[in-house]
């Protein structure tokens, strides 16, 4: 019994390793023909474990068996990510990054996974939590902390007063009313002057533990951790208190009843459930983590303008969700990290960058409508 | 009094301008219920190939300026045709069956690529792009009123473009077919009428609209840019709910809406210039909120 | 359980440990590699004005490494920020965790620059300003780092006032600006600047990013008592032109000025005929024999240098000389060494005040003639051939 | 009738009844879908709903669920006055339904779909969902628990694919999955559109052994089913009502029916029709 632990155990960790070392290859690699390497090389080893059977099933067995290890290490590896990429902190800069639009997404995920409502006001929301809690902090000096949960709220409030009277439109109707609210909340960000304008808001504080502001680098048996690892690790932190809560709605009867909303309203209605009010539930359920992800980025940007708020923002989004998969949240958090990384690893044409995502939404809408890792079936027992 | 009149006839413009793709939406979604949102986006290429068109002729010296602009209008009817179809095959049929959001977002996803297509392909292509004068410049002054001519060409070609479409729906057998799917697929398969074939058509026939309205657009405009497919497709679409989605004279009421609401605000709300396509949206939203089948339009009952 | 919770925790410390020690060694620098930053939107609608600057920075590189009387190769790291603040920041954080990187040449757009200004101060990398006009980016916090070597609006319009009104006496004036951060600094220099030589301002309208038809405005200006001698437009090429344009269609024959921000052939190119007349105030004077040119040409680049051209390609020289007196590692000593120059270059002497921004920026008095650009002195209306239009 | 005894007081008569309707009335453009219909039935009945095509039967059912507002009438349930209430607040009173083509939610499992059916039931709200996700779990299992014996209960085959998604089961599984979502809300009344339609007269007959076990299990459920099948309706119906042009033609026992000169006449007249179609 034991030694066939052992000879799983130990392959199966080396196996786990060499992705993680794949990853941190890829995070760091510059060079365009590197990188393109990288990616063949996954692709070859994926086609590799497919041709195997064998190494296949063992793969897919140990998952299985040794579920919690597998996801401990993953966690450490997270946890560890800042300590391998010290000296780069471009990349974890680039991380955080993911990790802002990955909790975008994941509201993001409710409206057009679950619900199927086609939302195109993240933008906005995002804005919101942004210039709230921004203009907050400049104005009496609130403290992030404080201004984290308030910045969701007020983006909720927004998105409640805007999905009462809207959730009640449909289809093409509502994604009209969300674009135009992306657009009108962009003009207005642009053109009032409390909002500082074009130029928008400057100086706005780095959130603070005790006296350890987060633009201080971390220092830690003797490696110097580049200040950027504050932001990420407050990231990874809320991204996975936003997975927790989507697993939660998800195996609930409000998850239950936006599934059941996305396929079919009429019948929906006939089990009791009060269509608008779920509606307006995931609605406001996404603004209040748009605006959380604002404050986020208000905070560790410091310096926030109109133009992070664009409708393309929206685009982006969407399009993380739709490549991710729908109505699956690890399948969302890996879409954001591949929609974020990839452009900034082909940086070396930017001039193409957005043709090249525009492809690649195509493709995945022709070739895997659903996503690469499509909703999985609630298992209960 | 004259500054009015003057204001007038820019808002009938722009709204005029509105129209021409508003009813290519309001045609895609009467078909078959879809919104095609790289439609702006098919329009600046319209535009685009009546420059190139233009320039292509430089070469070839002395050429009467009415020939020009007959071969522009009608190389334009065709390329834009020929692409519209084309971006139908590839981009909007492989969705026919799948939920609403996937056109959606394919259809964005189309516009991202025509835009940065053109603007990295095409010499100086992030640059505006001069658009020909191929209508005749005449003025006429009447009182301190200055009439342009090439104006009300433009008005009128859109005029008569808009009112040839729609006898083309209500007259034409085909009109006939395109109706007809549009108010069951299945039933119409059933009837010998080949859906395909039909939805194809009324791509074309949008397209074209979509190109002939990139090239007065362009000469109204005077200059065009890569991106002026994207706000110019959203306030089309915007305009199209407005009047009732599927419904022709919707489109036009609602683009005349939008047309006037944006330059009267702009000329007499004072600082109100920058805000007036927040005025536009507000308007849209406004519709859409208490209005949602729009002025025209008719609320469908539900099928059980 | 217990044996395989000891193996895991063991072959995660092996393969931990690999990484580690991996990690750090990877892509060992070679020496006497200097490279020196350039970011500017490449993507976007300021795309045209950014791929000038770029290739004029490149340009410069280039003539250094040929002439190689350095004893350093110059490699140009060229970074895209799309306009976009966010995406300003993260590239800039990319330049200075390189640290291969001596100093960089930055960012058209003042929002970007007011971002990134924080971080090449604290990586404590020079950063000079090709364009981005707005007066805070070295004025408030006046980093040592930061220099500017294109003129800021209070400068520009200074010059334009003293101009316009003071020497061509016209009073009446009608301010369009667009809602950028370029035309709102534009409208806040512009107001002082007139007002304080002599000339009231009759009306003011802003203008959001993108508009295309300005006939709604144009005609409510037409309609001003007494009409306005001078239409001033504080924006950009596009919607300039586009102005322009549309006032002959009006046919409104007002003065037609600005500053900077319409010095781009790309204005004449846009307005034919209808640009004949207005005045600006523009950038150095880059004549077709100037040596820039000459060997722009000769570069052969696909894009046209525009007038951020010659600032991106001064900014790199400006950067090779002070790196030629005090060598790319130390960059404090670098920054000081730039903050003190006095380059003689192709805009004539740069010489930087106390904020790092350059006092001269060669600003001319350009007129459109024939469509193109014309220096005032050789125009053919300051000898008095053609008569300037809105008298 | 109301006239003559006044609101309150007729609904306490008919307190007895779970279901009244009076001159229920219903246009759509020109036509009237259901005209002037009166309907009542007591408790624990079985009630069959028979008429020609296009009769008005589905719309009936439509209107008792809300999904449509009547013109003109009143539709009682349990004694008290349901119009003008939204489907969801219906269902919640106890009224279930299924529909002609079955409208099951097909892309999540047929598990999903039967606990969706206890939606009603469940109490736990967004913060319990947040905060103590406990409550919800052990909801949730209770609920999977249930589901699985109803599915059980219809065949063990479906329990054993239970978690499929109900598209790719078989025709018949789909509509047995629909009547278990109905049937886990556990209705005072059960509205069934046509339950064995598109089935081989052994699965039919399988069909109405279950709805019989439905009966057997709990009296006080009552059920008003649309069928074509006359063998079904005359096995399992204590009475029948029969539509034509959406008027109420006849009701009474299926032995009178049967012989009633107009229902004849217009199952006859539909057939005609049919044949010239």
């Amino acid at each position: 019994m034991k030694r066939k632990e052992i000879f799983e155990i130990i392959p199966f960790i080396f196996i786990e390793t060499l992705f993680f070392t794949i990853a941190y290859l890829f995070l760091i690699f510059e060079k365009t023909y590197s990188i393109l390497g990288i990616l063949s090389g996954i692709i070859l080893f994926s086609i590799f474990i497919n041709k195997i059977p064998k190494l296949n099933f063992f793969l897919a067995k140990c998952f299985s068996e040794y579920k919690k290890l597998a996801i401990i290490y993953g966690i450490i590896f997270i946890i560890a990510l800042p300590i391998l990429l010290r000296n780069y902190p471009y990349q974890i800069f680039i991380l955080f990054n993911a990790g802002l639009f990955a909790l975008l997404a994941l509201g993001l995920n409710w409206q057009i996974g679950s619900t199927n409502i086609v939302n195109f006001a993240t933008g906005a929301s995002f804005a919101t939590g942004a210039y709230t809690t921004a203009l907050l902090a400049i104005h009496l000096g609130w403290s992030f902390w404080i201004l984290l949960p308030i910045g969701g709220l007020a983006a909720a409030g927004i998105g409640f007063i805007l999905g009462l009277p809207c959730m009640k439109t449909k289809t093409y109707y509502l994604s009209l009313v969300t674009i135009a609210f992306t657009l009108i909340v962009y003009l207005l960000l642009n053109n009032l002057s409390w909002t500082g304008g074009p130029d928008g808001i400057a100086d706005i504080p780095f959130p603070k533990i005790g006296n350890y502001s987060f633009d201080s680098t971390i220092r830690l048996l003797g490696l110097e951790i580049p200040f950027q690892a504050n932001f990420y690790y407050l990231t990874v932190f809320l991204v996975a208190l936003t997975f927790i809560v989507d697993r939660r709605l998800r195996y609930s009867r409000i998850g239950l009843a936006w599934n059941a909303i996305r396929n079919d309203e009429v019948a929906a209605e006939c089990q009791g459930i009060d269509v608008t009010y779920s509606k307006v539930l995931s609605f406001s359920l996404n603004f209040f983590f748009d605006g959380i992800a604002g404050t986020l980025f208000a905070f560790c940007m410091s310096h926030i303008s109109p133009e992070s708020f664009t409708f393309n923002v929206s685009i982006t989004v969407v399009a993380i969700v739709i490549v991710g998969g729908m109505d699956n949240a690890v399948g969302v958090i890996l879409g954001a990290l591949l929609m974020t990384l990839i452009p900034e690893k082909f940086q070396v044409f930017q001039n193409y960058r957005m043709l090249i995502f525009g492809f690649i939404i195509l493709m995945m809408l022709l070739l895997r409508p659903k996503g690469l890792f499509p909703q999985t079936v609630r298992k209960y027992y | 009094m004259t500054q009015f009149i003057e204001q007038i006839i820019f808002a009938l413009m722009l709204s005029s301008t509105y129209a021409l793709i508003s009813v290519g939406f309001t045609l895609f979604f009467g078909a078959i219920n879809i919104v095609h949102f790289s439609h702006g986006d098919v329009a600046m290429l319209g535009a685009f190939s009546g420059i190139i068109i233009y320039g292509l002729f430089r070469f070839m010296g002395s050429v009467p300026s009415w020939l020009i602009t007959m071969v522009i209008f009608l190389l334009t009817f065709i390329i834009i045709g020929f692409l519209g179809t084309f971006f139908e095959r590839t981009v909007i049929k492989p969705f026919r069956k799948s939920p609403l959001l996937m056109v959606l977002v394919a259809t964005i996803a189309l516009g991202i690529v025509i835009r940065e297509s053109v603007r990295l392909f095409y010499p100086q292509g992030s640059n505006p792009q001069v658009f020909p004068k191929i209508l005749p410049q005449v003025n006429y002054e009447i009182g301190r009123l200055l009439m342009r001519f090439d104006h009300l060409l433009i008005f009128l070609i859109s005029f008569f473009l808009i009112s040839f479409m729609f006898l083309f729906i209500n007259r034409t057998k085909t009109g006939l077919a395109i109706r007809a799917i549009s108010q069951d697929i299945e039933a119409a398969n059933l009837m010998g009428i080949n859906s395909d074939i039909i939805i194809a058509i009324t791509f074309l026939i949008g397209s074209i609209l979509a190109g002939l309205a990139g090239i007065l657009i362009g000469s109204y405009q005077t200059v065009v840019r890569f991106d002026i497919g994207l706000m110019g497709g959203i306030k089309g679409f915007s305009a199209a709910v407005v009047g009732g989605l599927g419904n022709f004279y919707g489109a036009i009421v609602g683009s005349l809406i939008l047309g006037f609401t944006e330059s009267l605000s702009s000329a007499y709300i004072p600082g109100g210039a920058p805000y007036k396509d927040v005025f536009a949206f507000i308007i849209v939203i406004f519709f859409l909120v208490f209005k949602p089948s729009g002025i025209l339009g008719r609320a469908a009952p539900i099928k059980i | 359980m217990k044996t395989y919770k000891i193996l895991f925790i063991v072959s995660l410390l092996i393969s931990f440990g690999l990484l580690v020690i991996v990690s750090p060694t990877i892509f060992a620098a070679e020496k006497k590699l200097v490279k020196i930053g350039f970011i500017g939107p490449l993507t976007g609608p300021n795309a045209a004005v950014g791929l000038g600057a770029r290739n004029g920075a490149d340009l410069a590189i280039r003539q250094a490494n040929e002439r190689g009387d350095l004893p350093y190769k110059f490699e140009l790291v060229v970074l895209d920020d799309a306009s976009d603040p966010t995406t300003g920041v993260a590239v800039a954080t990319k330049l200075c965790t390189d640290p291969m990187v001596a100093a960089a040449t930055t960012h058209f757009n003042s929002p970007v620059g007011l971002a990134t200004i924080h971080v090449f101060h604290r990586y404590g990398v020079p950063q000079m300003f090709w364009g981005g006009i707005h007066p805070d980016i070295t004025n408030k916090y006046n980093y040592l780092e930061v220099t500017r070597i294109c003129p800021n609006t209070l400068v520009e319009h200074a010059n334009l006032a003293k101009f316009v009104v003071e020497k061509l006496e016209y009073k009446n004036w009608s301010i369009i600006y667009d809602m950028t951060s370029y035309g709102k600094s534009c409208l806040g220099a512009v107001k002082p600047a007139v007002t304080k030589a002599g000339a009231g301002i009759l009306s003011e309208d802003g203008i959001a990013v993108g508009t295309v038809d300005f006939r709604p405005i144009l005609s409510k200006i037409k309609a001003i008592k007494p009409s306005p001698q001078v239409i001033y437009f504080g924006g950009v090429v596009t919607e300039a032109s586009l102005i322009k344009i549309q006032m002959s269609e009006l046919g409104m024959k007002n003065l037609y000025t600005g500053v900077t921000g319409l010095d781009s052939e790309t204005f004449n190119d846009t307005a034919k005929e209808a640009a004949e007349g207005t005045i600006i105030i523009g950038k150095a004077h880059i004549g077709e024999s100037s040596p820039f040119v000459k060997a722009y040409k000769a570069a052969g680049y696909k894009e046209y240098y525009e007038a951020t051209g010659p600032y991106a390609y001064e900014a790199v020289n400006l950067i090779i000389e002070a790196i030629k007196k005090s060598g790319p590692e130390d960059k404090k000593k670098l920054a000081k060494t730039i903050r003190e120059m006095k380059y003689r270059g192709i805009l004539g002497v740069t010489e930087f005040d106390e904020f790092g921004q350059t006092l001269s920026g060669g600003l001319t008095v350009k007129v459109s003639q024939d469509k193109k650009w014309v220096l005032w002195e050789d125009s053919e209306y300051a000898k008095g051939k053609r008569s300037i239009p809105g008298k | 009738m109301i006239k003559e005894l006044g609101y309150e007081r007729w609904c306490h008569l008919n307190n007895d009844h779970i279901l009244i309707t009076e001159d229920l009335t219903i246009n759509f453009g020109g036509l009237r879908a259901v005209d002037g219909v009166d309907f009542n039935i007591n408790k624990g009945e079985v009630v069959g709903l028979i008429g020609p095509n296009g009769s008005g039967k589905t719309t009936f059912f439509n209107l008792i669920t809300g999904i449509y507002k009547p013109d003109r009438g009143r539709i009682l349930f349990a004694g008290e006055n349901i119009i003008g209430e939204k489907p969801h607040q219906i269902t919640r009173r106890g009224i279930a339904r299924t529909f002609q083509n079955s409208r099951l939610f097909a892309d999540i499992s047929a598990l999903d779909n039967v606990i969706l059916g206890m939606y009603t039931k469940q109490k736990t709200s967004l913060l319990d969902t947040i905060f103590r996700y406990k409550k919800v779990k052990t909801e949730l299992q209770e609920g999977a628990k249930r589901a699985m014996e109803l599915l059980a209960f219809f065949s063990e085959e479906l329990k054993k694919n239970c978690l499929r998604p109900v598209a790719d089961l078989p025709h018949t599984d789909r509509k047995r999955v629909e009547i278990c979502r109905a049937l886990a809300s556990n209705p005072k009344l059960l509205l069934l559109d046509e339950p064995t339609g598109g089935m081989s007269p052994e699965e039919t007959e399988e069909l109405m052994q279950d709805i019989k076990k439905i009966k057997e299990q709990n009296e006080e459920v009552t059920i008003i089913v649309i069928e074509h099948d006359m063998s079904v309706i005359e096995r399992i119906a204590d009475r029948v009502y029969v539509f034509n042009y959406g008027k109420k033609i006849a009701e009474g026992p299926f032995s009178v029916i049967s012989k009633d000169i107009k229902v004849i006449e217009a199952y006859l007249g539909e057939e005609t029709e049919d044949v010239e179609t």
